[in-house]
């Protein structure tokens, strides 16, 4: 995409239009916000720090990088957050029933996290049936499934929180605290998915046909993209990633209650727009989206370095600079 | 004395209780700073657990705390992380709700949730000696709402009260109004209505007005909300008894955490905060007309 | 892709000449409107096949059929003699018989490479082979003789350039059939050639080309066989060298039609109504200056890309734009289209599907849209916008199944009638028409003609943009000519003609012939 | 097409295409619901319970008539909910501090009221002019704006409960409680409002509009349609029947705190496309909105009626009568 080299003649046109703001803008928001962290407190830029950052995005941005391929093929998930609770729920009450056979160390786990991935699959083609089968909006589908999900981890916990077995919480812990060369598994598995999710956006027929669904379906129809195959492969990806997120999750804290997971999915969603994907589908960027959850976690992590007028204010705040983030993206729309 | 740094992770104000708890920890706060210019607070609020491990994880690595006062939003989950800030060789003080594993903290201050339960269950067995009908709203589902109802259960066995009907009423008005008005519409006999919570009860009161049956029934709300606790002392027909379970306990665990720091009086320990029953004999001293709560 | 070998004995006697691609006896319906009736077509390998009719008369429908998009109510679709039944445009995609569409089909937010290997995307291993996707769609383009890059978003492109690129995907096909439902309706003669060349040099593989055009000059010059359609009826099919032009348009509107211009009439006399001085559209249109008069008609000619369409937009208000603009004798500001329409300034667009109907809604709220202030005290009177309706159907002959049809399943020249009775419910002193016969039958094309010249005898003054050569001469008193975003030039009276037009357009001094 | 050709007179006119199930669902449903309840308990039906319920309807149900308005033109709203919870909060401290000089009877009362449409107006504002000005994503923007109004509700409450003063409530209570010819004001100020938004809708030009803008804003624009002032419209329209509807709400309770209105955007914009209108724009209607208010709370309504297995199940059940309500509005899309 970056030489203009155009048709046999030179191009008349003026350089590409619009490459400026548009893309620019969400990395100049995230250089802005370390900047005022990094003034506010020297630890900011800590390795700690940093570290706890980016180790915490990883949930909601392996979830994000999902949420980008529905979103640019014109859908939606509302059902991700509650979708994880339930999924990091089963999974505990999994890893649980296996203790007496597997017994408390990988076995047991690497089984858990098998049985998340189905799960996640499992639930991504539920949502994806309805919306590509049965032709219910997306909004409306997942909506539903988000009740569904959360009522269900709910009644498995008893109201409560399921826990799981204390020896395979130390075994599996390492999941989330540890790393290899000082980086935390949590990043690594973020990287790397949106690494992947890039090339798949990018580079692949997937990605491709998912922004042609989501400009026109009609003619995506018509060029011979498999769309409803497309579109439910998109949330059963999406479905499998939130298994992903539950993975890393679940060794952080070590149980599931009906508060995990909450408003995770707008979240994302948010992550997902502020990195420059359009809401209505059509155009979608994986590192875009990257640096939309970055922009996210940063600013709960910058509100956490200072004393505040009012905690009660911090909500106020963050509205506030996630509008300033897009502002930065904003385009003057001369003809359109 | 050096300066030190204390930090304070509370759950966000999602409801009355803890709108009122959030009040009194920031009031503490406030008072302890101007008293004690070598002492330094963070004081952060989170809305759901995940978001409660990034503030002491915040706390911890750009803020030097020394200490951390946490009520935990959920037990399990906070039982890591808190463990980590106590090997670290911070002080931690735990309040309201136990960590699921003995001996992480130095200094416990808790309310009684069973208790709360008890408490209240005992009232109804002596209130109707030859049983009735009752309903009950629950909280939002946790752990805490799980053991004030069992407790509540099991104090009525045998009573011959018959539990009508259970819904959540999560700890918000509006949720309570459409939930009682729906019981009104479900059951044409209802003897009390043990609302557990009194936000919950302003919402219960209003729909049992609201249908006109004042005169059959009577409402046992809970945690001594100020209002509430006016109307126990005036003798309200309809509002009998409160249950204390005071928001204001994370005040003195604060408290009791900044003396550590400015005094050598010895502060660990576990301080279980009882659940009282309000009648109209003693509510006056439990009454703070200039709370929030 | 070569024909595929025959192997039963039927097709094997008369393998030399046997039909690729025929109807038998097919008949469509949409619900209960039936419109196309026991149709009969054949079409053979290397031959080029018009396909004419008046608008609505079934054309875009039959290609559909023929191309998988749409399936017979009764009848047979036959491939290589055989019955087939496409399951899908995919299928019919895959055994070599492919439609460019009467509108586009592009998707707006993709690049032109992206679109042009959509669903078909070349790949190495498991990833996209950029390379080889940049490098065909540069060697398409080439082809194509178009300056679009193959970066640049659909959406950004204007509509000849679309059109380029929908022949550029069709061609991407490699197609045994190839079947193009009126290309040529937003191309300019420049254009056209560029596309007819390709046309041939297919033939020449034994491509079997089906195509539809209004322009029956065209059909003339590059057709071996016609076909005419009336009503949803097959009505003849004969080789292009038996029927002369007049021939084929009594053949489709069933009557003998005359001359198609009206006579010109003299506004020299008339005051003036509107004048631009130094009027920019800044990066497209520079320093623009005219003026016209009450009860003239003045063409604006120019090849794609010369700013025209943007030179009027920025006057409606559209684009901002920097210049004088006097209405009357007075200066107005005019910073939208709503300031425009008060100025009594009202301009048709050249793209009806993006900027001029809503498609998914019916015809009444389309028609009122504009000038729905005229329907509107405080709320619409229905029953006005009901006549109005009536009043348009009848004035501009619009031909629709049911009054309630959704827009975007009107014929294109139907919808370009409907765009055109929007505008006039306006009532504007001043109409500026993009293209205003795109994809319009002959028949029709008299009376819109007609229709304008009625607008100017009635004191209005119109603009005409046209990359319809005989039109602009056809119609206009003045003609004003664009090359790259300047006015080279106004022609009057006798000077307009061709030659004229030509050398202005492109900046020659002498007449020169050719493909520069 | 032989003589189909309609020339003014003498059109076809045969069935309109797809009024059928697209049209009836929502009916459809609403009706299956109405049933259930009734079969499930005899008080279903009776004047105190339809009452409760309609009127309980009504907060969500104003809102979401100007949601439908905001949603047909294209855009979003996800700050209602805060929107109310803050213009509820402010409603009560104006009338609280005008009781010294007002007193506690009416004229406190209706300045309130006046505060919270005006407060409704600058909200709605607020959201409208960053939307159609700074040319941000509606999602982001109200994203932002509902952290802003729930923060500042909090602030205001410092964390707790704002409680109108007794007196005052005394007066006000009537407005929420109280009707005429039996029926309670909030019901009839809901109908009215739906009445009157089904007529904007189908009879003005705002209504065309909207739905021209949301079907496609550039060919709105090219039509004289002032694209950014009638989107504006719809912000601040919405931003008043916030407003209306606090106005509504308040007197129930006489309280507000910062878990007033939570999900209410949720719901609101649930019920807009229960009742049939497009998530994307350029189609919407009024009284399908209607339905979907009463179908969701319908829902709510009879799983309080009903004794469940376990009222953890409540979010499920509901989930799956959302999605079922929709499915029967399904079209059977051949051609797409
Ligand atoms: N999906 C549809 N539903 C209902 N009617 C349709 C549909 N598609 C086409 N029609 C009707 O069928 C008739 C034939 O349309 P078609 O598009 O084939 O005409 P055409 O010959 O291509 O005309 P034009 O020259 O204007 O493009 C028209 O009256 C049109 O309104
Ligand atoms: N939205 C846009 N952004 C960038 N460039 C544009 C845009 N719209 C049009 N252009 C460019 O402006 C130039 C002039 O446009 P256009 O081709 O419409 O001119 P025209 O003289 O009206 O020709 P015609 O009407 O015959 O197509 C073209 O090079 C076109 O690609
Ligand atoms: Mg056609
Ligand atoms: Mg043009």
């Amino acid at each position: 995409m970056t030489d203009a080299t155009t048709a046999g003649t030179a191009a008349v046109k003026t350089g590409r239009p619009s490459l400026d703001l548009h893309v620019i803008g969400p990395i100049v928001a995230l250089l802005a916000l370390i900047l005022i962290g990094a003034l506010m407190n020297p630890n900011f830029l800590s390795y700690g720090n940093v570290t706890n950052v980016l180790a915490r995005s990883a949930f909601i941005g392996i979830i994000a990088v999902g949420m980008t391929f529905v979103i640019t093929a014109g859908g939606l998930d509302l059902s991700v957050g509650s979708m994880a609770a339930f999924i990091a729920g089963l999974m505990i009450i999994v890893m649980n029933a296996l203790v007496p056979t597997l017994g408390t160390g990988w076995p047991t786990i690497l089984a858990g996290m098998a049985a998340a991935l189905a799960i996640g699959f499992a639930a991504g083609l539920f949502n994806g049936l309805l919306i590509t089968q049965a032709r219910i909006e997306a909004f409306i589908v997942t909506l539903g499934s988000m009740g569904i999900f959360r009522s269900l981890v709910t009644w498995l916990a008893d109201g409560g929180t399921l826990s799981l077995n204390f020896s395979v919480r130390e075994v599996y812990r390492p999941v989330y605290y540890d790393g290899i060369f000082g980086i935390a598994w949590p990043i690594i598995v973020f990287l790397a998915i949106a690494a992947l999710g890039e090339i798949v956006m990018r580079h692949t027929a997937f990605g491709r046909h998912c922004a042609a669904i989501g400009s026109n379906e009609q003619v995506a129809r018509y060029s011979a993209v498999h769309v409803d195959r497309a579109r439910l492969a998109g949330y059963v990806l999406l479905g499998v990633l939130v298994g992903v997120a539950t993975i890393m999750y679940v060794p952080r804290l070590g149980s599931a209650s009906s508060s995990t997971g909450v408003l995770w999915e707008l979240e994302a969603i948010a992550a997902v727009i502020i990195g420059g994907t359009v809401l209505k589908g059509g155009f979608g960027r994986v590192w875009g989206t990257v640096i939309g959850v970055l922009i996210l976690n940063l600013i709960e992590n910058i509100l956490n370095l200072t004393d505040l007028v009012s905690p009660y204010l911090n909500g106020a705040i963050q509205g506030v600079i996630i509008i300033l983030a897009v502002v930065l993206q904003r385009q003057k729309k001369a003809t359109r | 004395q050096d300066k030190a740094t204390i930090g304070v992770s509370i759950p966000a104000a999602t409801h009355g209780w803890a709108g009122g708890m959030n009040y009194h920890a920031q009031a503490a706060v406030n008072r302890l700073e101007e008293v004690y210019p070598q002492l330094d607070f963070v004081l952060a609020t989170a809305s759901d657990p995940g978001k409660q491990v990034s503030d002491i994880e915040d706390m911890m690595a750009t803020r030097n705390i020394d200490a951390l006062v946490v009520l935990p939003f959920e037990s399990d989950p906070l039982t890591g992380p808190v463990k980590r800030v106590a090997e670290a060789g911070k002080w931690v003080t735990v309040v309201d709700r136990g960590l699921s594993e003995e001996g992480i903290e130095d200094l416990y201050v808790a309310g009684d949730n069973p208790g709360f339960g008890r408490v209240a269950g005992e009232y109804f067995r002596q209130r109707m000696p030859d049983g009735g009908k009752i309903v009950v709203l629950r909280g939002i589902p946790t752990t805490i709402d799980n053991e004030r109802v069992e407790a509540f259960q099991k104090a009525l066995e045998g009573s011959g009260i018959e539990i009508l009907g259970m819904e959540h009423g999560n700890w918000n008005r509006d949720d309570a109004f459409t939930v009682m008005q729906d019981f009104l519409s479900k059951y044409p006999e209802i003897n009390a209505v043990w609302a557990s919570d009194d936000d919950m009860a302003v919402g219960v009161l209003e729909a049992i007005n609201q249908a006109g049956r004042t005169d059959e029934m009577w409402v046992l709300g809970g945690a001594g909300m100020k209002e509430m606790i006016k109307r126990v002392m005036d003798g309200d027909k309809m509002i009998p008894v409160n249950v204390t379970y005071p928001p204001a306990m994370i005040a003195s665990a604060i408290e009791m955490t900044a003396l550590k720091f400015v005094s050598n009086a010895p502060v660990s320990g576990r301080f279980i905060i009882g659940s009282v029953l309000i009648t109209p004999e003693n509510a006056e001293s439990y009454y703070f007309p200039d709370s929030p709560f | 892709m070569q024909p595929a070998p025959q192997t039963t004995a039927r097709t094997a006697t008369s393998a030399a000449h046997a039909p690729i691609l025929a109807l038998a006896g097919v008949s469509r319906s949409f619900g209960p409107v039936q419109v196309l009736f026991d149709v009969d077509f054949d079409l053979y390998p290397g031959e080029v096949h018009a396909l004419i009719g008046e608008n609505g008369a079934g054309k875009s429908t039959m290609m559909k059929i023929l191309s998988g998009y749409l399936e017979p109510t009764t009848g047979e679709v036959m491939l290589d003699g055989a019955p087939v039944s496409f399951t899908s445009s995919e299928d019919a995609e895959d055994r070599g018989v492919v439609l460019i569409h009467q509108e586009f089909n592009l998707a707006d937010q993709l690049s032109v490479e992206q679109n042009i290997f959509l669903g078909r995307e070349l790949k190495r291993g498991l990833f996209l082979d950029h390379k080889a996707m940049r490098a065909t769609t540069n060697e398409l383009l080439a082809r194509l003789e178009t300056k679009t890059p193959a970066w640049a978003t659909v959406s950004k492109i204007s509509v000849p350039e679309k059109q380029m690129v929908e022949i550029a995907k069709a061609l991407s096909r490699e197609a045994r059939v190839l079947i193009m439902d009126e290309p040529t309706a937003v191309l300019t003669r420049n254009e056209a050639e560029i596309l007819f060349r390709q046309i041939e040099r297919l033939k020449a593989q034994g491509t079997a080309i089906l195509y539809t055009s209004h322009k029956l000059d065209e059909v003339a010059r590059i057709a071996d066989r016609v076909t005419v359609l009336r009503d949803g009826r097959h009505v003849l099919t004969a080789p292009a060298s038996e029927l002369s032009e007049d021939a084929m348009a009594e053949a489709m509107v069933g009557r003998e039609l005359s001359n198609l211009f009206p006579d010109k009439a003299d506004a020299n006399a008339a005051e003036t109504v509107l004048v631009l001085k130094d009027f920019s559209v800044p990066g497209i249109v520079e320093n623009a200056n005219f003026e016209l008069r009450r009860g003239e008609i003045l063409g604006f000619a120019g090849l794609v890309g010369s700013g025209r369409t943007e030179l009027m937009e920025g006057l409606i208000g559209i684009r901002p734009a920097t210049g004088e603009i006097r209405v009357n004798g007075k200066a107005r500001q005019i910073r939208s289209v709503d300031d425009a329409r008060k100025a009594g300034i009202a301009y048709l667009t050249e793209d009806r599907k993006e900027r001029g109907l809503l498609l998914n809604q019916g015809m009444r709220p389309n028609l009122t849209l504009l000038a729905l202030q005229k329907f509107s005290r405080i709320l619409i009177d229905r029953d006005a916008e009901e006549k109005a309706l009536d009043r348009s159907i009848r004035e501009f002959d619009i031909r629709a199944p049911s009054r309630e049809i959704k827009v975007a399943n009107l014929s294109g020249g139907n919808q370009q009638k409907l765009l055109l009775a929007k505008t006039m419910l306006a009532e504007p002193e001043i109409v500026i028409i993009d293209e205003p016969t795109r994809g319009i039958d002959i028949g029709t094309k008299q009376q819109i003609y007609q229709f304008v010249r009625r607008l100017a005898d009635e004191g209005r003054s119109v603009i005409i943009i046209s990359s319809e050569m005989a039109e602009v001469i056809g119609l206009a008193t003045r003609v004003a000519v664009m090359r790259t975003g300047r006015i080279a030039g106004t022609l009057k009276g006798g000077d307009i003609n061709e030659d004229a037009i030509v050398r202005l357009a492109m900046g020659l001094e002498k007449k020169a012939e050719g493909n520069d």
